[in-house]
C-alpha cells in the first residue's frame, strides 16, 4: 500500500499522544459527546475512530435527537393483521408475512439536500440506496415510488430541480428494471430551497430467504462486493485529511455521489443467485457512512468481535487516506459475511456477475472492532458504541407559538362560489392546480411495466404488484402527506396522511397490514420544529394502534429549512396491504354504463388546509379535516370486501378537492361520463352543494356499482351503519360530468385543465 | 418448439419475454451473453433493458458479447429473431437491421401505451396479424428515434420492410413514424415497443402483443 | 501515461435533439450569438507508457467499431492528448495565434 | 460561418460509468492497451460569420452555465475551430509533428 505509515495515527500514537488537539467541533461533534468517545476508549480516538464516530454519531445516522420518540413505535404490537412480523424497526427495512410462504420488505427513506444539489444524482442515488437497504434483507426488489415536493411551480429554483430530479428518479430505476408505481408531486412554496425526494423500494421474499445484517461465527470471511471505493461523499471529513494533506487534495474530493445503476442491477442478481446458493451469512448495505457503518453495525449486530484491512479494499482514486475509505459513500457496494468453506463458490457467483469481490476482514471470538491499514492497528472500539449506543437527545419541545392564530383563521370569511357557473369554474380551476393537475408528464418517464407484475399504478390510488405468479398473490402501496393539515395541526395532520394512505390502499381491494414513513422536517434544535415533530410521531403511533398496524420502519430527515424558516411538517405515510389475487384489484375510473355511484361516508364543512381554500384564496389556516379512525378502518373493510365479493368495478378515495375531484379523475380515467345528483346528500349532511363538492372531510371513497350487485353493496354498508348515498349514474353516452340541476362539464373541458398544467410549466 | 430469450448484464425485460414465450406454449430457454451457444433453439428473443448500462450507444457493447458470435451467423441463415427495444437497438448496431436509434427528440424516457399499425403481417413474427392491423402494447424508452439515410428510409418503404409503424402522434421523434422494421427475408424484425407486456389480462394495456408470439410457434411449426 | 482523444460528432444529416435543446435554451440565457449547436461525445482513453503510434491505431479501431456508429455517426479525430493540449492552453484566437508565431520562432531557431 | 468547440468531461474524481462500460469492452474487442477511459461531451457552437473575441466569451459563458454541471464537471477547453482544425487534419503523432515543423518553418519565413 502507497500509505506512508509514518502519517498514520494508530492506536498506539493515539494512546501516547493524549493531548494532541483533533477537530472534533469541525467534525460536527459536541464537546461532551468528544469526552464521551474518549471515556469509551480510555484514550483519545484515532483520526479514524473520530471519523468514525463523528459520522455515526451524526443526526443522520443516530437518530440522536428523534430517538426518544421514535421509540414509541416499538411499543405497537409487532403483529399485522395477517400475523407476526418477520423483522421490524432496527433491521434495514421491516419485513412482514403476506401469506403463502412469502414475504415481503418495504421503506422509505429521503435523499432531500443532495437532490438540491446535484438533482439528478442526489435522486438517483436515493433509489438506489432504498433498493440496497430492500436487498439486503434477502428480498427481491419489486417495485419503487417517489414522494416528492417542490418550490411554487413557477419558482426558478423549482425549474432547476424538477427535471433533474425526475429525471434522476427515472435513470436510476428503470434501468434497474423495477417499475415505479406510484408516487406524490406537490408544490408548496415552502419547499422551495428544499425539495423534498423521499424514495420507497418494496421487495419480495420466500420466508426461508430472510436475511439480517449480522456478524457472526469466529472465523467467518467479510467480503466486501460491488463497486470500487472512491472519494464519493466524504467532503465532511476533509477537515481530517487537511492535517496530513495539502490543501489540494482536499478540494478535489467531491461531495457528490454519481450513481452507476447498471453496477447496481448487477448487483441486484448476483446478491439474488448468492441467496439461492445458500452462501451468505449475514449481509448489509453501504449506504451512509459507508464502510464505517456496514462495519460497525455488521460487528454489533454479531456476538463478536471483527478484524478489517482496510488497505484491502479495492479503490478508485489510489491516493484516499485510510479515514476517507473509511468514510466514502461510493454507491452500488454491499457487504455479505462468508463461512471460509463457501468463499470459492461466493466468488465464483460474483465472477459470473462481473462484480468484484474481496475479502477484506474476518469475525473474530474478540470484543472490539479493529481495523487496519497495512500493518497498523488504526480502529480499535466496541462496535456497539460506534453503531447502536450513540448520544441521544431529548430536545426542548415547544408548542410554536403562531399556532393559536393560524388555527383561528379559519377562512370562514372566504368567499365561496354560489352560482352554476362560478362552481363549474372553481372545479376547472382546482384541475389544473399544480398539486391536483395530471402528473403524467413526470410519470410517463418511469417504466411502470417492467417484470409485467403491475396490475396498478399510476394514476390510480395505489400502486399494485403480483408478488407470485402461480396465484396472483400481491401487494397495494400508497404514500401520502398533505403538509398543509400538518402545519395546522401536526398530530392531525400525520394521522391524515396515514389515513389517506390506508384509504388508498383499501380503495385498490388490498388489505392494509403495515406503515413505513418518512418524516421530514425543519431543525431539531428549534424546540418549536421539535414539538411539530414529537406531536406527528404520536399522531401516527395512536393512529396505527386505532387502525391495528405497526410501524415497521423508516426513516427522519431533519433539517429542512433554508434560513430560519422551516418547511411545513412533511410526515410522509407509506402504507402496504396485500390481496389474495391482484387481478381483482379496484380500478379508480369506471367504465361500464348503468352501474351506480355511491358515496361513501358523511361530508361535513371542512375547508381549513383545504386545496380550494389554496389555489382560490391562497389561504392557510383554521384546522384540517377531523379524523376518525374508526370510520376509516370501517371504510376499508367494506371497500376490501365488496372489492373481494365483486360487488364494485372502481373505487376512488377523496382527498385533495374533494368530491368533485374524484369525480372528473373517475370520468376521466376512461372517458364514459357520469350523471350526478347531490341533494340527498346535501340534505342528510346539512351541506350546500359547494360543500359537498370541495369540502375535504375524511373516510370517503366514491364507488361504482354494477347494477345486480346494488342490493348487495347496500346491504353490507346498511348492516354496518355505515353511510352511503347513490349520487349517480354512469353514461358512456354523455360527454363528461352532468350534475343535475347545476352545471355539465365536458370530457374535453375537464381534460384540457387537467392536463395543460405540467407541460406548460417545464415542457422547453 | 423452444425459444430462446438471450439475457444480457442490464436486461430487463428478459423475464417477461420469457413468459410471453411460456404463455403461447412454447418451451422458453433462457440464453447466457457469456455462451457462444443457441442450444438448439428455433428463434431467439433479444429482449429489453439496458444491456451493459446503455452507456456508450445502447446495445453498442451487447454486439460484441459470444452469443452475438452464434447469433448473427443464425439469423442470416434465416433463425427467427426478434429484438425489442434494447434487442432492436442491439440488431441495428450488430448491422442485422439498417439505419440506428438515437435520443428520443423530446430528450426523455417515454413511458406509455402505444398503438401502432402492423404495416407487414408476412414476417416470421407478425403472421397472426392482419396487413394494417391496429394493436396496442407497451412504449418505454429514453433512445426510441429510428433514423436512417434517405435512401435505406426509401429501400425499406419500397420492399414493404417497415413493420410498425406509430399511429396518431409520433412520441419519439422516429423518421416516417417507423416503430419497427424488418430484413429481407422477413425472419429478423426489430421494434421499440413491447408485445410482451401486452399478454395478460390485467397486467398491461392489452394482450395485443400475443400475436408476435403464436405467429413464430406457426411459422417453426410450418418450417 | 499518455492519453489519446477521439472525438465523434453525429453526422450532419442527422437529428441532434440534445444539441437542438441547447441551441433552444442559449438565448433564454442572453446567449443569442449561435445559429446551431451539434452535441458530440469526447473519449480520452489512457495508455500505462507513451502514446505510440500502435497505440493510436489501436484507438482508431476503437473509434471506428466500438466508440462509433457509422451509420450515424462520424469520427472527427484520434490524436494523442499532448497534441490537443497544445491547442487546450489558449483561451482565445487571438492567444493562439501569438503562441503559434511564439512556437514558430523558437522552432525556427 | 464558424464554429466554437467545447469540451467537457467529468471531473477526475468524479465516478464515470460510461468510460467504465468501454474501458470493460475494449479488451473483448482485442484492444487491451487502455487501462482507463473516460467518456465527455464535445460541443459545437456554430456562428453566422467570424470567431470573434466576443463569441469565444459567449461560448465561455455557455459552458461555464449550461454546458457544464460545475459541481461535477470541468469545461476543458473552448476555442475556435480553425485552431481544432490545425491539428485535427493530423492522423498521428508524427505527421503533427512534421507539420508543426512546416509550419514553423512557414512562419518563420
Ligand atoms: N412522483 C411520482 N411518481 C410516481 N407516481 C406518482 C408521482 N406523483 C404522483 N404519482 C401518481 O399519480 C397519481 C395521482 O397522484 P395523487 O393525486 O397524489 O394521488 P392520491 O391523491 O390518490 O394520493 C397516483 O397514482 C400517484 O401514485
Ligand atoms: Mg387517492
Amino acid at each position: 500500500m502507497s500509505a506512508s505509515t509514518s502519517q498514520l495515527d494508530t492506536v498506539e500514537r493515539a494512546a501516547a499522544s493524549s493531548d494532541t488537539p483533533q477537530p472534533w467541533a469541525e467534525l460536527g461533534l459536541g464537546e461532551d459527546e468528544y469526552a464521551r468517545i474518549r471515556e469509551i476508549l480510555g484514550r483519545r480516538p484515532t483520526s479514524a475512530e473520530l471519523a468514525m464516530y463523528s459520522v455515526m454519531w451524526s443526526e443522520h445516522c443516530s437518530y440522536k435527537s428523534s430517538k426518544v420518540h421514535l421509540r414509541r413505535f416499538g411499543d405497537l404490537p409487532a403483529e399485522t393483521p395477517l400475523g407476526k412480523q418477520l423483522a421490524g424497526i432496527g433491521e434495514n427495512a421491516g419485513v412482514i408475512d403476506i401469506g403463502q410462504g412469502w414475504a415481503v420488505t418495504f421503506k422509505v427513506e429521503s435523499h432531500n439536500h443532495p437532490s438540491y444539489v446535484e438533482p439528478y444524482q442526489g435522486a438517483a442515488t436515493g433509489v438506489g440506496g432504498i433498493v440496497r437497504d430492500i436487498m439486503a434483507m434477502g428480498a427481491r426488489p419489486i417495485a419503487v415510488m417517489d414522494p416528492l415536493r417542490f418550490g411554487a411551480i413557477d419558482h426558478p429554483d423549482t425549474q432547476r430541480v424538477l427535471p433533474g430530479i425526475v429525471a434522476g428518479v427515472g435513470g436510476y430505476g428503470n434501468c434497474l428494471g423495477l417499475p415505479n408505481i406510484g408516487g406524490e408531486v406537490v408544490f408548496d412554496p415552502c419547499y422551495q430551497g428544499n425539495p423534498l425526494v423521499n424514495a420507497l423500494c418494496v421487495g419480495a421474499l420466500r420466508h426461508e430467504d430472510l436475511h439480517l445484517a449480522k456478524a457472526t461465527g469466529t472465523g467467518n470471511l467479510v467480503v466486501l462486493f460491488g463497486a470500487k471505493t472512491g472519494g464519493d461523499g466524504i467532503g465532511g471529513v476533509s477537515v481530517l485529511a487537511s492535517e496530513t494533506f495539502d490543501d489540494e487534495g482536499v478540494g478535489k474530493r467531491p461531495a457528490v455521489q454519481v450513481g452507476d445503476p447498471f453496477a447496481e442491477k448487477v448487483l441486484i442478481e448476483c446478491c439474488l443467485d448468492l441467496y439461492a446458493a445458500e452462501v451468505v451469512e449475514g449481509i448489509q448495505d453501504l449506504g451512509g457512512a459507508g464502510l464505517s457503518c456496514a462495519t460497525s453495525e455488521l460487528a454489533s449486530a454479531g456476538d463478536g468481535g471483527m478484524r478489517v484491512w482496510l488497505d484491502r479494499v479495492p479503490l478508485r482514486d489510489a491516493t484516499l487516506r485510510p479515514e476517507e475509505v473509511l468514510m466514502s459513500e461510493s454507491q452500488e457496494r454491499m457487504m455479505a459475511v462468508v463461512t471460509p468453506d463457501k468463499l470459492d463458490e461466493f466468488m465464483a457467483i460474483a465472477d459470473r456477475w462481473d462484480v468484484e469481490a474481496t475479502v477484506v476482514g474476518e469475525v473474530t471470538d474478540g470484543t472490539n472492532l479493529q481495523i487496519h491499514w497495512g500493518d497498523e492497528l488504526i480502529v480499535d472500539v466496541p462496535p456497539r458504541s460506534v453503531a447502536h449506543d450513540g448520544p441521544v437527545y431529548e430536545r426542548p419541545l415547544e408548542r410554536p407559538a403562531y399556532l393559536d392564530g393560524l388555527q383561528a383563521d379559519d377562512g370562514a370569511r372566504l368567499a365561496r362560489p354560489s352560482t352554476p357557473e362560478d362552481l363549474k369554474a372553481t372545479l376547472l380551476q382546482l384541475l389544473a392546480s399544480p398539486n391536483l393537475c395530471d402528473k403524467s408528464w413526470v410519470t410517463d418517464q418511469y417504466d411502470r411495466y417492467v417484470r409485467g407484475n403491475t396490475a396498478l399504478a399510476m394514476p390510480d390510488d395505489a400502486g399494485v404488484v403480483r408478488v407470485d405468479e402461480e396465484t396472483g398473490l400481491g401487494v397495494a402501496l400508497s404514500t401520502d402527506c398533505n403538509s398543509r393539515f400538518a402545519k395546522l395541526d401536526p398530530y392531525a395532520g400525520a394521522q391524515l396522511a396515514l389515513a389517506e394512505s390506508y384509504r388508498n390502499v383499501a380503495t385498490a381491494g388490498a388489505i392494509p397490514l403495515a406503515v413505513s414513513d418518512c418524516l421530514n422536517f425543519g431543525s431539531p434544535e428549534d424546540p418549536g420544529v421539535m414539538w411539530e415533530f414529537s406531536e406527528a410521531v404520536r399522531g401516527l403511533y395512536d393512529g396505527c394502534l386505532a387502525l391495528g398496524i405497526p410501524v415497521t420502519g423508516g426513516n427522519v430527515s431533519f433539517y429542512n429549512q433554508t434560513g430560519e424558516t422551516a418547511i411545513h411538517p412533511t410526515p410522509v405515510v407509506a402504507v402496504l396491504g396485500v390481496m389474495d389475487d391482484v387481478a381483482r384489484r379496484t380500478p379508480s375510473g369506471w367504465k361500464a354504463p348503468g352501474q351506480m355511484l355511491y358515496l361513501l361516508g358523511r361530508t361535513a364543512s371542512e375547508f381549513g388546509g383545504s386545496t380550494w381554500a389554496d389555489v382560490v384564496h391562497g389561504h392557510l389556516g383554521g384546522l384540517p379535516p377531523a379524523v376518525e379512525l374508526g370510520l376509516e378502518r370501517e371504510l376499508g373493510e367494506i371497500l376490501v370486501n365488496a372489492s373481494r365479493d365483486g360487488l364494485i368495478d372502481a373505487a376512488h378515495d377523496l382527498s385533495d378537492g374533494g368530491l368533485a375531484i374524484a369525480l372528473a379523475e373517475g370520468t376521466m380515467r376512461y372517458g364514459a361520463g357520469a350523471r350526478v345528483w347531490l341533494d340527498e346528500v346535501c340534505e342528510r349532511d346539512e351541506i350546500d352543494v359547494f360543500t359537498a363538492l370541495f369540502s375535504e372531510s375524511a373516510a370517503r371513497a366514491v364507488v361504482a356499482v354494477p347494477r345486480s350487485e346494488e342490493v348487495r353493496f347496500t346491504d353490507m354498508c346498511s348492516a354496518r351503519g355505515f353511510a352511503h348515498a347513490r349520487i349517480g349514474v354512469v353514461d358512456d353516452e354523455l360527454d363528461g360530468i352532468e350534475l343535475q340541476g347545476r352545471f355539465s362539464v365536458t370530457l374535453e373541458e375537464l381534460r384540457h385543465a387537467h392536463t395543460g398544467t405540467l407541460p406548460a410549466a417545464f415542457a422547453h | 418448439m423452444r425459444i430462446g430469450v438471450v439475457t444480457f448484464p442490464g436486461s430487463l425485460d428478459d423475464q417477461d419475454a420469457l413468459r410471453a414465450v411460456r404463455l403461447v406454449g412454447a418451451e422458453a430457454v433462457p440464453l447466457w451473453h457469456g455462451d457462444e451457444d443457441l442450444r438448439g433453439v428455433d428463434a431467439v428473443i433479444l429482449p429489453g433493458g439496458f444491456s451493459y448500462g446503455d452507456y456508450l450507444r445502447c446495445g453498442a457493447i451487447a454486439r460484441f458479447a459470444p452469443v452475438m458470435g452464434a447469433l448473427v451467423p443464425a439469423a442470416q441463415g434465416g433463425l427467427p429473431v426478434l429484438g425489442i427495444c434494447n434487442g432492436f437497438q442491439v440488431l441495428c448496431e450488430s448491422h442485422l437491421l439498417p439505419g440506428a436509434l438515437i435520443r428520443n427528440d423530446h430528450r426523455k424516457f417515454v413511458c406509455r401505451d402505444q398503438v401502432l399499425r402492423v404495416e407487414n403481417a408476412a414476417t416470421a413474427w407478425t403472421s397472426d396479424y392482419e396487413q394494417g392491423q391496429e394493436i396496442t402494447v407497451v412504449l418505454k424508452n429514453g433512445e426510441g428515434s429510428y433514423v436512417a439515410d434517405e435512401r435505406t428510409l426509401d429501400a425499406l418503404e419500397a420492399e414493404g420492410r417497415v413493420a410498425f409503424r406509430y399511429v396518431g402522434q409520433n412520441p419519439n421523434g422516429s423518421y416516417r413514424d417507423i416503430a419497427g422494421i424488418t430484413n429481407e427475408r422477413g425472419n429478423v424484425v426489430g421494434l421499440m415497443p413491447h408485445p410482451e407486456h401486452a399478454v395478460e389480462e390485467g397486467y398491461g394495456p392489452s394482450v395485443d402483443g400475443l400475436g408476435f408470439f403464436t405467429s413464430v410457434l406457426a411459422q417453426v411449426v410450418r418450417a | 501515461m499518455g492519453n489519446v482523444v477521439v472525438d465523434v460528432m453525429l453526422k450532419p444529416e442527422i437529428l441532434d435533439p440534445q444539441g437542438q435543446a441547447v441551441a433552444g435554451a442559449l438565448p433564454r440565457l442572453g446567449i443569442d450569438q449561435f445559429i446551431d449547436v451539434r452535441q458530440g461525445k469526447r473519449f480520452v482513453l489512457t495508455v500505462d507508457g507513451e502514446v505510440t503510434d500502435e497505440v493510436l491505431a489501436a484507438a482508431r479501431r476503437a473509434a471506428e467499431t466500438l466508440l462509433s456508429n457509422p451509420v450515424i455517426e462520424d469520427v472527427v479525430s484520434v490524436r494523442a492528448e499532448q497534441d490537443v493540449e497544445a491547442v487546450r492552453a489558449e483561451q482565445d484566437v487571438e492567444a493562439v495565434r501569438a503562441e503559434q508565431d511564439a512556437a514558430a520562432a523558437e522552432s525556427a531557431r
